[in-house]
């Protein structure tokens, strides 16, 4: 089964195949809900657990939700953020093809700053004023952890 | 697309019991029925694949009568010729390979040509076979009893009491599956150690966490070893402590040593993967990483996590065995692990070229006639047999330095020390009527 | 709306201006006005307390005409007798105290015993002093100019042109109060590491990164040093690298001496607090962990967090330093910390007293009246240099290994190496006759 997936996706239509298994995992992981803001919604994949369980010990547990971090906050791209992961989440949970610990890939690093910065903008005035471009202060270097901690 | 329904299901299954085992199921295949995926993981230790200092080579080899073996893993003498100087005289001299993965433990015990210059006991089986089942039955039942029993015999006689490399039974408990000690040389030497720490009475299966666990079902083997007295009982030298120079302090005390070296008449030492022992002075044992956390990391099967029994170098699978805890790019994290390998391998290197000078120096004296009891010669040879164990400390465990970077710099560091102090002891000071003596 | 405006400005300047700041304001109280929290921190680096083998002791002194100062910090020579007879010969053997605070740095050198045993020239202030301004004025706006007229000068008159130990404007640009670098020995210095990198051409306040700048700030002066030729320019020794080989390797190159040892002739080297280039070699360089990560942490004052200016032992300020990046409490993290330096102590003084062994034998070869051409005495000194070059770059290093645990021992590890065979090369071996003169 796997193999015939990866093989699906290694020969030529792989949004065909792509798209056709992340339609049909995304209504049925209950895809909808994915479009709320309830950190449940995210755990309806269990695969999302050890966040969501973590988050529940975090710091941020009562202040901010996933999407609160992982969710551009201007109306457009946060839902076409969630459509791209989304897509991308249901496909690779259906394949199974995704690495394993996950790792937030680099735009989702961004994104999470952005948030970071949004919500504590004036904490870090003084700290990140200065940054020029291409030097902006990286705050997961140290605080990797906030947003669900023990990993 | 079944995929998604199968990980709901498997959101709610754990396994199913297909078959009983007991505390006498010892063949592997049988537990594989109930467990399959830790099965077949477990039989994939038969795979050999290199990485710069560890995994292993198969090489082809044709079977003889002697040894069938049709792969072997490369031998580290041919690797480095000064092995065979330092253990001149000792059956590692004959043979010595890189280890490889559990498959082969049994087999490569039996047929390595060390077995065929020197009679070795039946204490050996202890880390090399799947011993737990046939111990209680030559002890009618008592472990104790039965390990000291297979232990008189002579290796031959007592190979015919076991078939299996270490199986699920070694570590688990056939009823719980909780890990479960079962090998008496750790059972007491665990003891002995924390007696010597202020704990009395130790009872490992008893009193030890399941953190700690993960990391004990391996010491069970992977420690630093010697065969105590005529009825060759299996010790770990750990009444002292597990440090290089408290169990040097050990076989000082009960004046043990392993064989005479050939060419300087020292009386040495042999270090045999004391890998618990490095580990235990490293940064990740005192953050509290086992050894299963990399060597036997979580995998994901659905929506299982389940321990990877496929044991193994674990920079053969970085991104399990390493990123759940660090964040870096799984070439980044290779290059940090060889990176501290590189620096331990130079000073091997090294306290390698010290120790062959020392045996050189020695050698010279007795050939030029120096009496065996001269002061110095006598001094010089006690340095060999310092500077040898602690070289042979880090050369023999196999983590090339890993498992505790800043300490097996330092033991080799003083390895260093040992030898060229030997030397020294057997030198005189130029004067100026020697100078024309000096190279 | 109104509030993300507000914002932005705040963004852009996010500090009221009291003053307006130039790049010739020097004193830094005038920058207080403007960042009076910085500032407040910044004075406190007058503090002294102590941690195992850092921060620093006050101890109380008679002000003399010489020496005006009423504290100082405790004396490194009387802590460790040998350290005199390593430097013998050497400024360094007169007076050598213990780091503290920046706020002392001016007053320390101008009034080190070693300004009186030796003359020292203009310099030497680049790293004491907020040179900054003073430098541009000698050479009439010229940075690099001003540098090397200021060398010329002797210490005394140099001295007459700075007021203030390092200051704001050493390490920020006046108008954004970015990191700056103002040191020509690090301008040309990184340029030079960089060339030999591969990267032509480098400007360090181009082309580094803020991260970057985190640590260089820092390396403007913390690191390993000398002055090259007659007009005392201010060189660091990086052209091949900053691994301690690679450094000495430029010394031999361009035949450096710091002086002749006293005791045995030998051709010595001083290293001197190799701070960047040890931390370079580290686990934490490697992760992107820099200089002010630890050493000025962020702390929350208010409503903001700003960077402590309080620079000093991060062993004292565990909590910010040390615990957003490692979650471990706070008494075990000094635990690891010191348990890292306790081992690079020990093997620090089995290197300390592998040296004293090679001197004695160098100086008992010369009292013995062997000729000072003698091959085998030319060896001695020449491992002598060595081996006491790479034991002074963690002696003289000051976190005792911790900013790269493996790498410190296993240079310490080579220097008792090169000690140990300076005395084979002016040993012999022993003959049956010689025997009676081991002792
Ligand atoms: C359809 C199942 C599913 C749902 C629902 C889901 N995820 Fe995921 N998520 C996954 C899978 C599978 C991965 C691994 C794919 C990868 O590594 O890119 C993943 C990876 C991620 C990652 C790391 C990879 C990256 O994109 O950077 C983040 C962050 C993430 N999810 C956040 C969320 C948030 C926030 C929600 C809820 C708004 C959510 N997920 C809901 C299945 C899901
Ligand atoms: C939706 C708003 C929001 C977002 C997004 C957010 N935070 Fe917070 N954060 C808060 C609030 C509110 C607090 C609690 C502040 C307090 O207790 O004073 C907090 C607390 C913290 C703390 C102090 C507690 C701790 O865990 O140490 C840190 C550090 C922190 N946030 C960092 C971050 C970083 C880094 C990010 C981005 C990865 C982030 N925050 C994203 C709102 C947010
Ligand atoms: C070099 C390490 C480092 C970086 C980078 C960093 N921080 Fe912090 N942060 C700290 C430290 C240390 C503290 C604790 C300060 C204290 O306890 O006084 C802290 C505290 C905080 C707090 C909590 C303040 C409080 O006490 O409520 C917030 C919020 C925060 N940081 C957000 C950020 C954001 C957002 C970024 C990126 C723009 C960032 N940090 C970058 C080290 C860092
Ligand atoms: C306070 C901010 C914050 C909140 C709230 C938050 N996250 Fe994250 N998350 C992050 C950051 C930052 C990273 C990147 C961590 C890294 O790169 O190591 C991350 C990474 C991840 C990843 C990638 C794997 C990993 O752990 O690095 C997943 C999956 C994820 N988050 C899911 C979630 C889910 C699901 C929730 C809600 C239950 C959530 N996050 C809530 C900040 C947050
Ligand atoms: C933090 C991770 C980690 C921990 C914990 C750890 N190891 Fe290792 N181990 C390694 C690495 C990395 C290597 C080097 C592998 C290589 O060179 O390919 C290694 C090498 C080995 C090897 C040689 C492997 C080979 O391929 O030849 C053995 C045997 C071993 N370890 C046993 C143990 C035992 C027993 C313990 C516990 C007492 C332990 N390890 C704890 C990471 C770890
Ligand atoms: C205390 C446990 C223990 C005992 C007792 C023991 N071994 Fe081993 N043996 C190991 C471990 C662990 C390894 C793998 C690590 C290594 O090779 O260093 C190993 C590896 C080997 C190997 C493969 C590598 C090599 O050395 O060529 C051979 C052959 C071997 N042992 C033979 C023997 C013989 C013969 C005896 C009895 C004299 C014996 N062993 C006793 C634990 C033990
Ligand atoms: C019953 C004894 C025994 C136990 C228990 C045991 N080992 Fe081993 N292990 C060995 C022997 C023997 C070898 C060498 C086999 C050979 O070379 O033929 C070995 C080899 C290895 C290797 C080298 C594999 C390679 O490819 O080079 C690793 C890694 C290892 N063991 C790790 C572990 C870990 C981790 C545990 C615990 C989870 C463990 N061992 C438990 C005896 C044991
Ligand atoms: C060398 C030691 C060793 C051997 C041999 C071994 N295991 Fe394990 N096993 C472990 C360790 C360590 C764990 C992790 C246990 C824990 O974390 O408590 C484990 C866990 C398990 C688990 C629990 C689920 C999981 O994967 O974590 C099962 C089931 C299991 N083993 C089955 C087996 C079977 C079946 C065999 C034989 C084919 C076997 N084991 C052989 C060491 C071993
Ligand atoms: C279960 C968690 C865990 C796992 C798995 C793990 N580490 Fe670590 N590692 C740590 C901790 C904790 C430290 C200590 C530093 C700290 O506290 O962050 C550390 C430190 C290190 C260091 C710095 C130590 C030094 O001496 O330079 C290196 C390098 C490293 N790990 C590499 C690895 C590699 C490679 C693997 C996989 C083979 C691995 N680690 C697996 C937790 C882990
Ligand atoms: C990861 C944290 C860390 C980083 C990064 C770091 N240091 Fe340190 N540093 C320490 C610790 C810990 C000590 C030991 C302090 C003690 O013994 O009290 C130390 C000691 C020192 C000392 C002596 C302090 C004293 O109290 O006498 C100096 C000077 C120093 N470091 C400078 C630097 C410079 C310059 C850099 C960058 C090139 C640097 N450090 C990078 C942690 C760090
Ligand atoms: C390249 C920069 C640099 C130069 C040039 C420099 N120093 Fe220093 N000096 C430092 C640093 C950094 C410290 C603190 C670290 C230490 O003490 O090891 C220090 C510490 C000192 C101390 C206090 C500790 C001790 O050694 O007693 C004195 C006194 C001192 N220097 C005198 C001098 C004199 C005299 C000269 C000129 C011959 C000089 N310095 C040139 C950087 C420099
Ligand atoms: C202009 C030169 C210069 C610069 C730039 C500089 N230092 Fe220093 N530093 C010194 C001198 C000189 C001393 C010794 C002062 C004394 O002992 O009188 C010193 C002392 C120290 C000490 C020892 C404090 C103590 O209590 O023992 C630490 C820690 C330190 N510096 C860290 C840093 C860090 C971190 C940076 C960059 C953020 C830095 N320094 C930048 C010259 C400098
Ligand atoms: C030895 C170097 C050094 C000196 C001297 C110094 N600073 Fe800083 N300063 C730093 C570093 C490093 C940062 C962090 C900058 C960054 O991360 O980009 C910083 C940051 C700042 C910031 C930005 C906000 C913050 O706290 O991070 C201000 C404002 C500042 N310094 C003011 C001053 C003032 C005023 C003085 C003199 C009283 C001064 N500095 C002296 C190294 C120094
Ligand atoms: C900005 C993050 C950061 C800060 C601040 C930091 N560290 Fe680390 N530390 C790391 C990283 C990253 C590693 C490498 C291991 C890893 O990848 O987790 C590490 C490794 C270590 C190790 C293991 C290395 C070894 O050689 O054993 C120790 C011990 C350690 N840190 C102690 C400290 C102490 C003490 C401090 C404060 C003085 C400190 N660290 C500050 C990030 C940091
Ligand atoms: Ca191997
Ligand atoms: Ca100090």
């Amino acid at each position: 089964m796997k193999a015939s997936v990866i093989k699906g996706v290694l020969v030529g239509s792989t949004l065909g195949v792509a798209l056709g298994v992340g339609a049909f995992t995304f209504g049925y992981a209950k895809g909808w809900s994915y479009l709320t803001n309830n950190p449940a919604a995210c755990a309806n994949c269990h695969i999302m657990n050890e966040q969501y369980d973590a988050w529940h010990k975090g710091s941020h547990r009562s202040v901010a939700t996933c999407n609160d971090c992982h969710t551009p906050h201007s109306l457009i791209p946060k839902y076409l953020v969630k459509a791209e992961n989304g897509f991308w989440h249901s496909f690779y949970f259906t394949t199974g093809l995704h690495p394993d610990p996950i790792q937030a890939r680099e735009v989702s690093v961004r994104i999470a700053e952005k948030n970071c910065r949004r919500c504590h903008a004036e904490v870090v005035d003084q700290i990140d004023s200065r940054a020029v471009h291409g030097r902006e202060l990286d705050c997961i270097r140290c605080h990797r952890d906030v947003g669900h901690p023990n990993r | 697309l079944m995929n998604v329904m199968e990980r709901k299901e498997e959101g709610r299954n754990p396994f199913f019991r297909v078959v009983e085992l007991t505390d006498d199921t010892e063949d592997p295949s049988i537990w594989g029925k109930n467990f399959p995926l830790q099965y077949d993981d477990y039989l994939k230790t038969s795979d050999q694949s290199r990485t710069r200092f560890g995994g292993s080579e198969a090489l082809p080899k044709t079977p003889s009568e002697a040894d069938p073996r049709s792969i072997v893993a490369q031998s580290r003498l041919e690797e480095d010729e000064r092995l065979k100087r330092m253990w001149a005289g000792y059956a590692f001299s004959t043979d010595f390979r890189e280890d490889r993965g559990h498959a082969y433990m049994l087999d490569d015990q039996t047929y390595t040509e060390r077995q065929q210059v020197s009679k070795q006991p039946g204490t050996c089986l202890h880390c090399h076979a799947s011993v737990y089942v046939a111990y209680r039955k030559a002890g009618d039942g008592d472990l104790i009893k039965g390990f000291e029993a297979m232990n008189q015999k002579t290796f031959a006689d007592a190979r015919k009491e076991v078939t299996h490399p270490v199986a699920c039974i070694d570590c688990h408990d056939s009823e719980t599956l909780a890990l479960r000690i079962t090998r008496p040389g750790f059972l007491e030497g665990i003891r002995a150690l924390k007696a010597h720490q202020g704990i009395a009475d130790y009872d490992v299966n008893r009193d030890a966490t399941r953190q700690e666990m993960r990391s004990y079902v391996c010491a069970q083997c992977h420690v630093e070893y010697y065969f105590k007295g005529t009825e060759k009982r299996l010790v770990y030298p750990w009444a002292n402590g597990v440090k290089v120079e408290e169990i040097l302090a050990y076989y000082d005390e009960v004046k043990h040593k392993d064989w005479v070296h050939a060419e300087t008449g020292a009386p040495a030492l042999k270090a045999q993967h004391p890998e618990f022992e490095l580990w235990s002075q490293g940064i990740h044992a005192r953050s509290g990483v086992a050894c299963a956390d990399c060597h036997m990391p979580y995998k994901r099967v659905g929506a299982h996590k389940i321990s990877d029994h496929h044991v193994r170098s674990p920079l053969l699978n970085v991104q399990k065995a390493c990123q759940t805890c660090h964040h870096w790019p799984e070439e980044e994290l290779k290059g940090r692990a060889v990176a501290i390998q590189d620096r331990t391998f130079r000073m091997r290197n090294l306290a390698m070229d010290a120790l062959m000078d020392l045996v050189d120096d020695l050698s010279a004296a007795r050939a030029a006639g120096v009496s065996t009891n001269d002061p110095s010669l006598l001094m010089g040879q006690d340095y060999q047999r310092k500077a040898q164990f602690y070289l042979d400390f880090i050369e023999a465990e196999n983590s090339m330095g890993f498992h505790a970077p800043q300490e097996s710099v330092r033991i080799l560091g003083e390895s260093i020390d040992f030898s060229r102090k030997g030397q020294n002891a057997m030198r005189t000071l130029v004067t100026p009527k020697s100078v024309a003596a000096v190279p």
